[in-house]
Parts: structure tokens; sequence; C-alpha cells
């Protein structure tokens, strides 16, 4: 039998002037179950806890209903003293006589008769509530991060400095990303790589950081704080242990003329290669799409181990007296686990061939704004003198174009890419600074420039270094006597235009990273409608994903600059360390639960959950043999929305703190 | 065409391909037709087919005794068949475990069923052999012509029809019992803890329970009026089952047992969905 | 022996005599395309030319809901207050069949068996039943094969036989039916010595002794799975039969107080007898149909003496999937004779 | 008057996140509003089972009042919008089958939106006084069917 007691607050005369607290108190008095009721000036005050504690102690209370002001006020207080008082803090439920009644109505007559009905309804929860212990998940103290650019890097040091490991998966033969083919950074015109590779290098070094390069997340199971990754290392045909980077092979290499990745397409490689000379870890792998041995296998259908074709590398590696190549090296899959993951797989550059107006690829002058950075890079393949590409002369002449792709709805991308702006007016810096009597002219739509120092630093590009800033959009470029004819218009002057020039730049669109809608598939996580991962909420949770212990960091997520993704990633290494506070997670007790009896496995529960909180489970019978499937909710997971519970048509699943019954008993009371 | 199915269902069990065909058999009158069950080869001479064949024997598909009866064929009309879409969609049956014994169809029942006449399936869509003529398909232009006919009335007009129709109501879950769809192991109706809705074939309880019925249908029910056929005081169920299959095409431009892929338009959202309703 | 008359013309006439003479009339009137017992409101409504309505005249005597007692919360205590039905009007129901009729005595015994159900026995003090004979009995009717026929009278007060001159011979059997006569005079006229009646055929199925014996040794039988595997678990034939009676017992209650409701129940539904552990001893739908065969042709013959079917053909009609407890029972007999 | 006697009773169901803490902040801002509104507090909009609703009405609701967070705001991101849906299509089935539309108000109101909330509660209140009492629903109470 129950044995219910209410504790009316009069909140000094804020509920007591509008309500008539004590005939609320007498009136809870003759309630069913109730068998204690008494009103009070503070119960938040020491006193008026001490009141509910004496009162459970004196009157062996079974649930407490406390009338004060919104819950989202006092529940913890007066849940906090009940526990104190030896009483399940979830059998403490709070009627809202102040915010919702006092405060809102005149009419004391009526607000008190309101007042009682809102003591009866929560009155009649209680007697149906349930004591409830708070959920605990063990916690794998260990974190994965996918995509080794400066997002990853910086979540990844973040997190090891923080005392935990991290197993860094990068699906290139090094860490770096794109950061590493950047010349210099706006707004600041820093080198990127001498900002960048002594990161790359703690990040080698780091004790705590486990590299896995040239692999990539194949699957993801479990759930927060209790992930299980499956990672597969492709085969580099070159054996870590052994290798000392010397770079023998690469010399050696009869393959030179592979088009460079790294290069934007600018420089070659050769079929055994490290992506850049400070690449991280500094080993080559085998390219077996062009490597002579690995092709000749292929045409004549022998396994490798008979192949004898080329093998210059392997003769030319010094090391006795195993060598380092191992060409019948095979892929490795390894699991892992983890209790958090970061994803930061970064973006990818729009294709331009979809403008075929701006003639890139027909035209070698006519580039995009990654080739120029390696132009511009000492370490590029013109060792960062400003050369065309088709015939090595000096470019007098360049046109930046803007927005390629970006803020187009024509080619499906309308959003912003955010960083063109910036890297235009740095390219057009870098440009003057190498070639004095050079003139830049910069096609745009918008100049974009928010940030610290970006609009002085655009300012300067123009007012400084003379860049010619026209605002409209190019309509066609072609060849004119060795040069390149750009007609557009100036939207301002409301002229047309034509410059020559002798270079074009296309600043193109970022996109999201190519297959990254299959990732967030194996992740679980959701993707918009171009493959930017989503946040758990736009402003709240810019951080997380929707499912628990999964946390997003860098431009994967949406366009993003360096000091954006770095912030980001420090942000996700934060919450990585959160959750790694203690080795096991607590977590409110309200959640779903499954009544496994009725359940028919219809998993429409399954379907609506937000969280991927529920899954099938199957009961067998002594002999093992599945005798039907079930929903099951993961409390490590489930939020406790209650989503399934009304989306579920026999009701056999249910919320704790918000059941059927407790409902139920409210809408009878009112 | 009987001999066709006979033919059919014969190879099935003789290849061993099924365990089980279930279909229509003499029924105690000539108008009318009973499921019944068969194992053997030589039992499909009982096998009928003509247009006393009511019955949507998808309904049988998910009885838990039948699970075990290893791989089943039923015999379908294009309407009953699109049950199995949605039985599918909901992991009540592996489409691979049944095979779906289609019948071309001019209709059933004397005079023919409402339903017959806005046939889009005559030739079913969902199934592994059809049986007869390929028939084209007749317009739904007027599908829900007597939905329209009831809202041109006022909402007290409406309420007192249904007050009077589901007074009518004894309880007795022919309704239920004979539809596909209706597969849970324990109806709402039979929850006691709490008591949602009065099982007592009163007013009220009979509100509840039809309101139930016809939501717990919305987005799922696809057509096939068993549950009105069935009905012994002949109340017009369809009718709010069809409102529902209207709402749900308009608003959310899904109809129930086309798309065996399409998510089911109650477990689903499109964040663009109508706010019309909403203040 | 009948000694009156009425001619089918005058039928409104006898309607609106008996309504003057306060009675209040019931009998077959559309509803929404069903016929079903309704009270008689315009004379012309009534229709006794329909061979079957949906559901017997059973709802006039036990309503497929009714309250049986009212109690009020005051904090922990509670009081009752049984509610017997107030004593309900003086009707008559005119142009139910013979069949029904006879299902009237058949539960008399089992209302009046551990406790008498004033619930059930004062409307059947207030009611007075006029059958008519069948002239057209149709394929689904039995009565013959368990103890009926199409013009019996058992548990008629008056019983109706059309004639071949249009006309119906009233002949009563109890001081009800005489007084139904009393108020009707003025519409009756004398019948002939040898009127021609029509009454219609109803073949005889199966034999009753020979069904009994057979359902008694074989609960365990096949035949109950070969029969019933594909029933539906629906209550229809039960809700619509003229001597079904198993009733559930439902609170509905608030905060303030409930009522105590008894209702159909039906022994095919799946949760017929379901334990409050979750266990059900009929828990297949071969051992509910069972049941339902079982408990009208031997548990109720063992207990009343009476079989508990009238032959009525209503569960045929209304079931689903058009299981036949007519064929069913004759099966049980020829395997009876087989056994033998 | 009888009317002035009867006391509209309505009962709403509102999310925890957003139109929970809107109510609060129009109690906070000490905005006035009818009295005759009863507040049941669930986690989130997709919470609500229809039944809720139907039940309300049986217990002598006048009127029912839903309300959550706008759509894209839920705090379990997609709970409102599965929510949509259903009211979307319960609404329609309880306008087909005669209630009037105006027992029934859905809205969205944001933790910011106390004033919203007091108008909302207003309007509907006044709406339901028009209609008066739901005695269509009433007269189902009864529970003899036959005598």
């Amino acid at each position: 039998m129950a044995r219910v007691g209410v504790f009316i607050c009069h909140c000094g005369e804020n509920i007591a002037r509008t309500v008539d607290s004590a005939a609320v108190a007498d009136a809870a008095k003759r309630m069913a179950g109730v068998v204690y009721a008494v009103d009070y000036k503070y119960m938040c005050s020491d006193p008026g806890q001490q009141m509910i504690k004496d009162a459970i102690a004196k009157h062996r209370l079974t649930g407490v209903v406390v009338a004060a002001c919104s819950p989202r006020m006092h529940e913890t207080t007066f849940r906090r003293a009940s526990a104190e008082a030896g009483l399940n803090p979830y059998l403490c439920e709070m009627s809202n006589i102040r915010e919702h009644c006092s405060w809102v109505h005149e009419d004391k007559q009526a607000a008190t008769e309101k007042a009682i009905d809102l003591v009866r309804a929560m009155v009649e929860k209680v007697k149906k509530n349930e004591e409830l212990q708070p959920i605990r998940v063990p916690v794998t103290r260990r974190a994965l991060v996918i995509g080794g650019g400066i997002a990853g890097i910086q979540t990844a040091l973040d997190i090891a400095n923080g005392g935990h490991e991290v197993l860094l998966v990068e699906k290139t033969p090094s860490i770096g990303g794109h950061m590493a083919q950047l010349s210099e950074t706006f707004p600041t015109l820093d080198c990127s790589q001498c900002i960048l590779t002594p990161r790359m290098v703690e990040v080698g070094q780091h004790p705590r950081i486990k590299l896995y390069v040239y692999s990539e997340v194949e699957s993801v199971d479990g759930f927060i704080g209790n992930f299980e990754v499956k990672i597969r290392q492709k085969a580099t045909s070159v054996d870590p242990k052994l290798c000392n980077g010397c770079g023998a092979c690469r010399e050696a290499c009869p393959q030179k003329k592979i088009p460079s990745d790294f290069e934007a397409g600018l420089g070659t490689r050769t079929a055994i290669y490290s992506p850049f000379p400070q690449a991280v870890p500094n080993k080559p792998v085998i390219d077996r799409e062009n490597c002579l041995r690995f092709r000749v296998a292929r045409k004549k259908g022998i396994p490798i181990e008979e192949c004898t074709a080329c093998g210059k590398c392997y003769e030319a590696c010094p090391i006795e007296p195993r060598k380092a190549i191992d060409f019948s090296q095979t892929d490795q899959v390894v699991t892992e686990k983890v209790g958090a993951i970061v994803v930061a797989t970064g973006f990818d550059l729009y294709p331009t061939d979809a403008y075929g107006e701006y003639g890139h690829g027909k035209h070698p002058d006519i580039i995009s704004g990654l080739q120029f950075e390696r132009l511009a890079s000492a370490s590029g393949p013109t060792s960062g003198e400003i050369r065309r590409p088709s015939d090595g002369t000096i470019p007098k002449s360049v046109v930046f174009i803007q927005c390629v792709g970006s803020r187009d709805n024509a080619k499906g991308i309308p959003y912003c890419s955010k960083i063109c702006c910036m890297y235009t007016a740095k390219h057009t810096m870098l440009y003057k600074h190498k070639v004095h009597d050079g003139q830049a002219y910069v096609f745009y739509m918008d100049i974009r420039a928010g940030g610290k120092n970006y609009d002085e630093f655009v300012r300067r590009a123009i007012e400084e270094d003379g860049a010619v800033y026209l605002r409209g959009r190019v309509s066609r470029i072609f060849r004119r006597n060795g040069r390149l004819a750009v007609l557009g218009a100036d939207t301002l002057s409301g002229r047309k235009v034509e410059i020559e020039a002798d270079m074009v730049v296309l600043a193109t669109a970022m996109q999201a990273q190519l297959h990254t809608d299959k990732l967030a598939q194996t992740l679980g996580i959701s993707y918009d409608q171009f493959e930017f991962l989503s946040e758990a909420h736009p402003k709240l949770r810019p951080v997380e994903t929707n499912t628990a212990g999964v946390l997003l960091a860098g431009a994967c997520q949406a366009p993003k600059d360096i000091p954006e993704a770095v912030a980001q990633g420090s942000a996700a290494a934060s919450k990585v360390l959160g959750i790694f506070s203690s080795d096991e997670l607590e977590r409110e007790p309200i959640i779903a639960s499954v009544n496994e009896n009725i359940c028919s496995g219809c998993l429409a529960c399954e379907a609506v959950c937000p969280y991927g909180a529920i899954e099938e489970k199957e009961i067998k019978d002594r002999d093992g043999n599945v005798v039907k499937v079930v929903a099951n909710v993961n409390p490590g997971v489930c939020q406790g929305c209650g989503l399934c519970v009304a989306t579920c048509r026999a009701n056999c699943i249910d919320l704790a703190g918000f059941s059927d019954e407790q409902v139920y008993a409210e809408i009878k009371a009112l | 065409m009987i001999e066709e199915l006979r033919h059919k269902a014969r190879e099935l069990l003789e290849k061993g391909q099924v365990e089980l065909v279930i279909g229509y058999g003499a029924g105690s009158d000539p108008t009318r037709t009973m499921p019944v069950f068969i194992r053997r080869p030589e039992d499909c001479d009982h096998l009928v087919w003509n247009k006393y064949c009511y019955n949507n024997l998808t309904s049988y598909l998910t009885w838990p005794e039948l699970k075990t009866a290893g791989k089943r064929a039923v015999v379908c009309k294009g309407c009953d068949a699109k049950a199995i879409v949605v039985l599918c969609k909901e992991n009540r049956i592996e489409r691979e475990e049944v095979v779906v014994i289609g019948m071309s169809c001019e209709g059933v029942g004397e005079p023919l069923f409402g339903k017959c006449e806005f046939c889009d399936v005559r030739t079913p869509k969902t199934c592994d052999i059809q049986i007869g003529a390929t028939l084209p398909p007749l317009s739904k232009d007027n599908l829900f012509e007597d939905v329209r006919q009831l809202e041109a009335g006022n909402a007290a007009e409406r309420w007192e029809f249904w007050r009077r129709q589901f007074s009518r109501c004894i309880k007795c879950y022919a309704c239920r019992q004979a539809c596909p769809l209706c597969y849970c192991t324990q109806c709402i109706v039979e929850r006691n803890q709490p008591q949602w809705i009065a099982t007592s074939s009163h007013p009220k309880g009979n509100f509840a329970w039809n309101v139930v019925r016809a939501l717990h249908l919305a987005g799922r029910c696809i057509g096939c009026g068993e549950c009105e056929r069935v009905c012994p005081s002949n109340i017009p169920l369809m009718l709010a089952n069809k409102k529902l299959a209207q709402v749900v095409k308009e608003q959310f431009g899904y109809e129930s047992g086309y798309d065996i892929d399409e998510p089911l338009p109650m477990a689903s959202f499109m964040p663009d969905d109508s706010d019309e309703l909403f203040k | 022996m009948a000694e009156f008359k009425l001619n089918e013309a005058k039928l409104d006439e006898l309607v609106n005599a008996l309504k003057s003479e306060g009675y209040r009339v019931v009998a077959p009137v559309e509803e929404e395309g069903v016929f079903v017992f309704k009270e008689v409101v315009d004379p012309g409504e009534m229709r006794l030319d329909v061979l079957r309505t949906a559901r017997s005249i059973k709802e006039w005597f036990f309503p497929r809901v009714e309250p049986t007692l009212r109690y009020k919360f005051d904090r922990g205590s509670v009081t009752c207050k049984g509610e017997m039905p107030q004593s309900p009007p003086k009707t008559v129901i005119i142009g139910c069949r013979p069949c029904d009729s006879a299902s009237l005595p058949i539960l008399d015994k089992l209302f009046d068996w551990d406790f008498r159900d004033e619930y059930w026995f004062k409307r059947r003090e207030a009611t007075t039943v006029v059958a008519v004979a069948c002239d057209a009995p149709d394929s689904y009717c039995f009565c013959t094969s368990v103890g009926g026929s199409p013009d019996g009278t058992a548990g008629s007060d008056l019983l109706m036989r059309k004639t071949v001159g249009g006309c119906y011979l009233f002949e009563s059997f109890t001081k009800k039916g005489w007084s139904i006569i009393e108020t009707a005079k003025g519409t009756l006229e004398p019948a002939g010595q040898n009127e021609k009646v029509l009454v219609g055929e109803v073949p005889k199925r199966f034999d009753l002794n020979s069904v009994k014996p057979w359902l008694d040794n074989n609960f365990d039988h096949d035949y109950w799975k070969e029969i019933s595997y594909k029933c539906l678990s629906c209550g229809a034939c039960a809700f619509v039969c003229p001597t079904c009676h198993c009733f559930d017992i439902q609170d509905e209650a608030d905060l303030q107080g409930g009522v105590r409701l008894k209702g159909w129940d039906s022994c095919c539904l799946p949760i017929f007898t379901r334990h409050g552990s979750g266990y059900n001893p009929r828990d297949t739908r071969d051992a509910r149909y069972r049941q339902r065969v079982m408990h009208k042709f031997t548990y109720y013959v063992d207990k009343f003496g009476l079989t508990a079917c009238v032959g009525c053909g209503r569960c045929c009609v209304s079931c689903p999937i058009d299981m036949n407890i007519c064929t069913v029972v004759a099966g049980a007999a020829e395997l009876a004779e087989t056994s033998t | 008057m009888a009317e002035n006697e009867w006391k509209p009773k309505i009962i709403a169901f509102v999310c925890n996140w957003c139109t929970y803490a809107g109510a609060d902040l129009a109690g906070t801002s000490r905005l006035k509003y009818d009295v005759n509104v009863r507040v049941i507090k669930l986690p989130c909009t997709g919470r609500i089972d229809p039944l809720f609703i139907i039940k309300a009405f049986e217990q002598g609701a006048d009127g029912v009042l839903v309300s959550g967070c706008h759509p894209g705001d839920c705090h379990y991101t997609s709970g409102n919008y599965h929510a949509r849906r259903r009211w979307i299509v319960f609404s329609e089935l309880l306008r087909f089958f005669g209630i009037p539309e105006d027992r029934v108000q859905f809205a969205w109101v944001s933790a910011a939106e106390g004033a919203k909330w007091a108008t909302l509660v207003n309007e509907v209140v006044a709406k339901v006084r028009q209609l008066g009492p739901f005695t269509a629903y009433r007269e189902l109470e009864t529970t003899e069917v036959l005598s």
C-alpha cells in the first residue's frame, strides 16, 4: 500500500499569494494513499528539506510529492534530499504550482483548485513510480581517430596528452592531409609545413598514439565506451619494422612518370613511394597498380611470389639479411577495442570538369587552387617559383576565379566553401611577392572574410599587393595566341571585361571526402545531402553525433579552415577526455525497455530510434533454436525520448519515469 | 485456371520447393470457399479458384505455429499479395520463405466487392508464380469517393454516423483476427496495465477500439477489406481505413503494399512534412 | 390446436394493438444492412419474412454488456451498491424462429443453477416470445439434428404458422401467449378447421445419440486439429449464437469510483481462460474450438441434460472462414459410425 | 446561467525541453493566462501516444493541447518530426470521426516562447468555451447497451 508524503511550498509569497497552500495541504491529506501532507514557507531551505527527510523516516513514506516551483529548478534538490533519507530519488516527484500556477493566475480560488489538481496528478503518478538505479556502462579508455589531417592530428595529440591511448587511422601512406600540401597559410602567411610537420613528428613519436597509415576502418560494432572496430591495413609491400626510410628503393624504381596526388597532378612519383619527403611515417609503399612486377604478375596471372620481373627496389634495398621489401605481403585486418571515436575524414575538391566553360583540364594553364599551392610551395614541383605548367614561363597576368562550384545551385552546391575568399586573397599575395611585375585579377561574388584578421588580410591583398577584384562571374575562357582570354562581367560597373591572362586559377568548392556516406553507415551516424556528417545539435552539440561516443572534427562536418578544424579537433578531444574521465559512465535511468513476452518483433521502434539504441535480439530455447526475434534496447545508448514507446502498437516497450502506467494515472487524476 | 493452379501447387510440393500450400478449398455452400492447408501433392485437387475466394490467406503466414512449417506457398489475389510487402517490411516473414501464387482476378463477391471496382492489381504485383492472363489495372480515380461523400457533411453529422456505426460493434474482434496485419502477440485492447481501451462493447469502449484499430493500420492497410467483410454487424470499417490511406497518400506520398524498400510512413518522416496543423 | 388466425395484411394492426396495450414490441428490423431484433418504432419495419437475423434474441435477455455493481472510493474505503436491472418494460418479441425460442429454456437452466441470475429472469418474466414457424429454411439450418423442428414450440409462448392463404395461424402455449391473443383479438379471426400451413423441411444431418459418446471418448482425437487448424480465433460464432453464454467481468473505474460490468465472452478468443500468470490451458485454436463443440454437445448435456445448440446456423453463416459446426458434428458422428 | 458554472477542462501534453520550459518562462515573466489548463510533462512529443488523447476525453476533457519543440529543434533531434506525422494522421482521423477540430490543438512552443504559450492556452480555452462541454463524448459513457 502506497504511503505518499505531500509537501506544499509557499515560496515566501510567490505561491502563497495566489494559492492557498494550507488548503492544498488539507486536500492532499484526503487523497488516497497520502499519509502525510504539510505546507511550509520554503521547502527548498535546509529546514524545509529536513521536514521531508524526517517525514520519510517517521511515516515510512514510499513516495514524495513536492508542490513548489518548476522541477527544472529544484527536482535535483528534492530528489537528493529524499535519497539522503534513504528513499530512492526517483520516488520523488514535483508539482509545478509556481511557474505553472501561482505566477500565471490571479483568481485565488481557481488557482488553488488547479494546484490541488496538479498535486493529485503527481500523487497518482508517484504511486506508480518505481525505484530506479543509475545506469553504469564500463568504458574502454582508448580512442579511435579516423583521418590523419590537421583535425585528426590535433584530436589525437590532445587525447594522448590527456593520458589516454589513441589509434589514428589514415588511408594514405602518410598523415598530414591537405594542410601538408599548402604553401603558406592565411592570414599570417606562415609556412604550412613548418607549423604542421612538428605536429606530425610528435604524433609519429608519441608513446600513446598508435598509427595505422594506409589503413581504413572496415566495421564498427558496440556502443559508447565499448566499440569494437575492424581496421584493414592495406599491404604496403614494405616491412615497416625493417625499413629505415633511406629512399634507395625510390631512386631505383624505373616507374618515374606516375602523376603524384600530393603534387595535385603537377608532379610525378615512382611506383614505390612515400607521398612527400616529410611523410610520417617515412616508410615507402608499393603502389601495386603501377609497380612493374605486380603488373607482369597480373598479366601472366601468376602468384607474385613466382614473378621475377623488375625487382630493382628489392635489389637496391640495403637492409640485410632480410630485405625490407616484401612483395608477398597481404592486407591485414586487426580488431581493436575503443571507448570513443572521432571522425576527421576531411574534404575533397570539387571536380572542375563540370565547368566546361572554364576549360579546366583542357588547358594546362587553367589550374585549381590546390595546384597553385603546390606551385607556390618551396617543396613543390617548381620549388616555389610560379611557372606555367604548359611551358614553364613565368605568368605575367593571372586570373583567379572564386566560387567555382560553391554557391552554385546549378552545380548542386548551394553552400559556401568558406575558405576560398581567403586563400584566393592569399594566392594573389604569394603571386605578387614572387612575381613583382605580375598582375592578379580576382572574379568574386562576395568577399567573405569573417574571422580574426581576415578582412584586414584581404584588404592588404587589394591595397598593398594591388590585386584587382572584379565583382562578377566569368562566362568563358579560351586560348588566344598562347595566352588565355578570360571573358567576364564586372557587375559593379556593369561592363563586360576581357582579360588576357597567362594562367587561370579556379577556387574550386570543398566537398565531403569521397565515400563519407559509407563510413557514416558503418558508424551509424547521419549525414546531409552533400554527405557532410551531421552533428547532434546544430547549436548546442556541434561536436557530437546522434550516436553517443562518436564525435566529429574538421571539414568532414562542413567546410572549415585550419583554425576551425583545429579548434573542433580539440573540442572533440575534450569530449573524449570527458567520456574517459572515469572507468564507468553513469547515466540517468530514464530509458526504454522491452517486454519480450509480447514484443512481436516488427522493429518499428528500431526504425524510429534517433540513437540506434534498439536492435534485434533472438530469443532461443534451451537447444539454442531461435524461438522468436524481439527488439532490445541498449541502456548505454538510449537517451530516453520515448519515441519508440508511442510508436509501438502493442505498447510492449515502455519508458522508465514516464511509463504508460504513470501517464495513465496522471490523466485519470486530472 | 484451376487446373493450372493445382498443377503448379502439385509441382511445388513434389519438387519439395515448399512444405505447405495455403489455398482455397470448397466451402459449405457453392457461394463460399474455405481455406485449406495442403501438404501432400495428391491433395492439390482440393484447391479451387472462383469469385467466392474472399479470404486474404496471407493472414495465416504470421501464425507462430506455421512459422516452423518451413517454406510455404500461399494463393493470393492481387490485393492480398500487397500484405506480403508490409509483412516483409515489418519482419513478419522473409520474402524468400514464401512462394506467392498470384491469381489474375476479375473481382470477387456477388455483387462485386467495392474494392474490386478500383483494383489496380488484378494481376498481382508481388508474386512468384502468376496464374491466369495478365489483366489491365482499373482506374483508382474514384477510390476515395465514399470518403469524400461522408466528409461533405459537418462534424456533428459525421460524429452521429460513426456513433451509430460503432455502437453496433459487439467486440467479437473478427476484424482484427481476419486482418493480415493485425499480428501483435498481444493486442493493445488486451493490455490491462494500464487498460487503455475498455474491452466492454459499450459505446465508449467501441469508439476507443475502433479509433485505435484504424490508427494502427495507418500507412499499413492494404485495402483487402477483410475486416469489413467479416464484421457480423456490417460496420463500414474500410471507410476509416481508406480515409487514413488517403491522408497518408496525400500527405506523405505513400501507398501501402507496393514498394518493399520504401520505409514505412509511420516509422519515418520528412523534414518538410506539412506543418499546417501546428500553431 | 390453433383457434385464431391473422391476415398478413393486418400485421401492422397487430403491432399497434400490442403497443397500445403497453407492450414494447421487438422484432426483426433492418439496421445498416443487417437484420437484428430491435424495438419496432414503425410497424412497417417489422420483417417476419427474415429467416435468420444476424444475432439471436439472446441479447434481449442477456445483453452484451450490463452493469452489475457500482462502487465509490473514499480515501481507503470503498462503498458498493449492487445494481439489479430495474424491472424491464413489458416486452413482446415477435418473429423469432423456433430455434431461437428453443434457446431460452436451455439457458434458463444455466442461469438458475448454482444461483438464480435475476438479470436473466427479470427479463424473461417481462417478455413474451412469439415465434414464427419456418416455411423456407435454408442449407445452414439443422434444427432437426439437435431435437428441434421448423415449427417447434419449445420456449415460445405463442407460435405463428403461415398458411397458404397468406394468413398466420396463432397457437398459444402459455398465459403470456394467451394474453397476446386477448390483446390482438380485434385483428384476429377464427381459424378454419383444416388450414393448410406452410412448414419447411430441414433434413437431419446427424444423430445426437451417436455423437455424444464419441465426443466423450475422443478429447484428444486428431480430428480437432483437422477441423480447426485454420480457425481465426474470433468471437463471431459465440456472439451471434443463441446459446453461447460465457461472460467476462470487467471493472471500469476512476479515482471517484467505478462500475463492474458483465459482458459477452467467447471461448474462441485467444485470451479466453488465460490466467494471470500468462498461462492458458486452451492455448491453441483446436483446444478452443473443441471447447466450443464439447461444451455444447457433451458438457452441457451432462450438467443440464440438454444440448446447447439449437441448429440456427448463425455461427456457420458468420464464420469468416466458413467453418460449419453442423458439418463438424456430422463428421464426428461419421467417425463414431466407423469406429464401431 | 449554467454556462458560467461550467469550467472547461483542458489537458495539455507537452515536452520537457521546449514547451514545458516555455510555460515556465510564461511564469517567470508573470504572464497571465486562463486557469483551466492542466499540464502533463513528457520527455518529448515523440512519447505522446494518441491513446493519451482518447483517455483524456474519456476522463472528461473538453479539449486537449499537444505541444513540443519546433521542427528541427527537438532535443532528441527527430522525436517531433515523427510526432508530427503521427498527429497529421491522428487529427485527420478524429476529424473524420466527427470530433470538432477545435477540441484538439497541436502546437510548437519553444523554451523562449512564454508569451506564445500564454496566448495559445487562452485561444484553446476560448475555442473550447465556444463549443461548450464535450457532451457528445460524455454520452458514449452509457453502460446500458440494451435492457
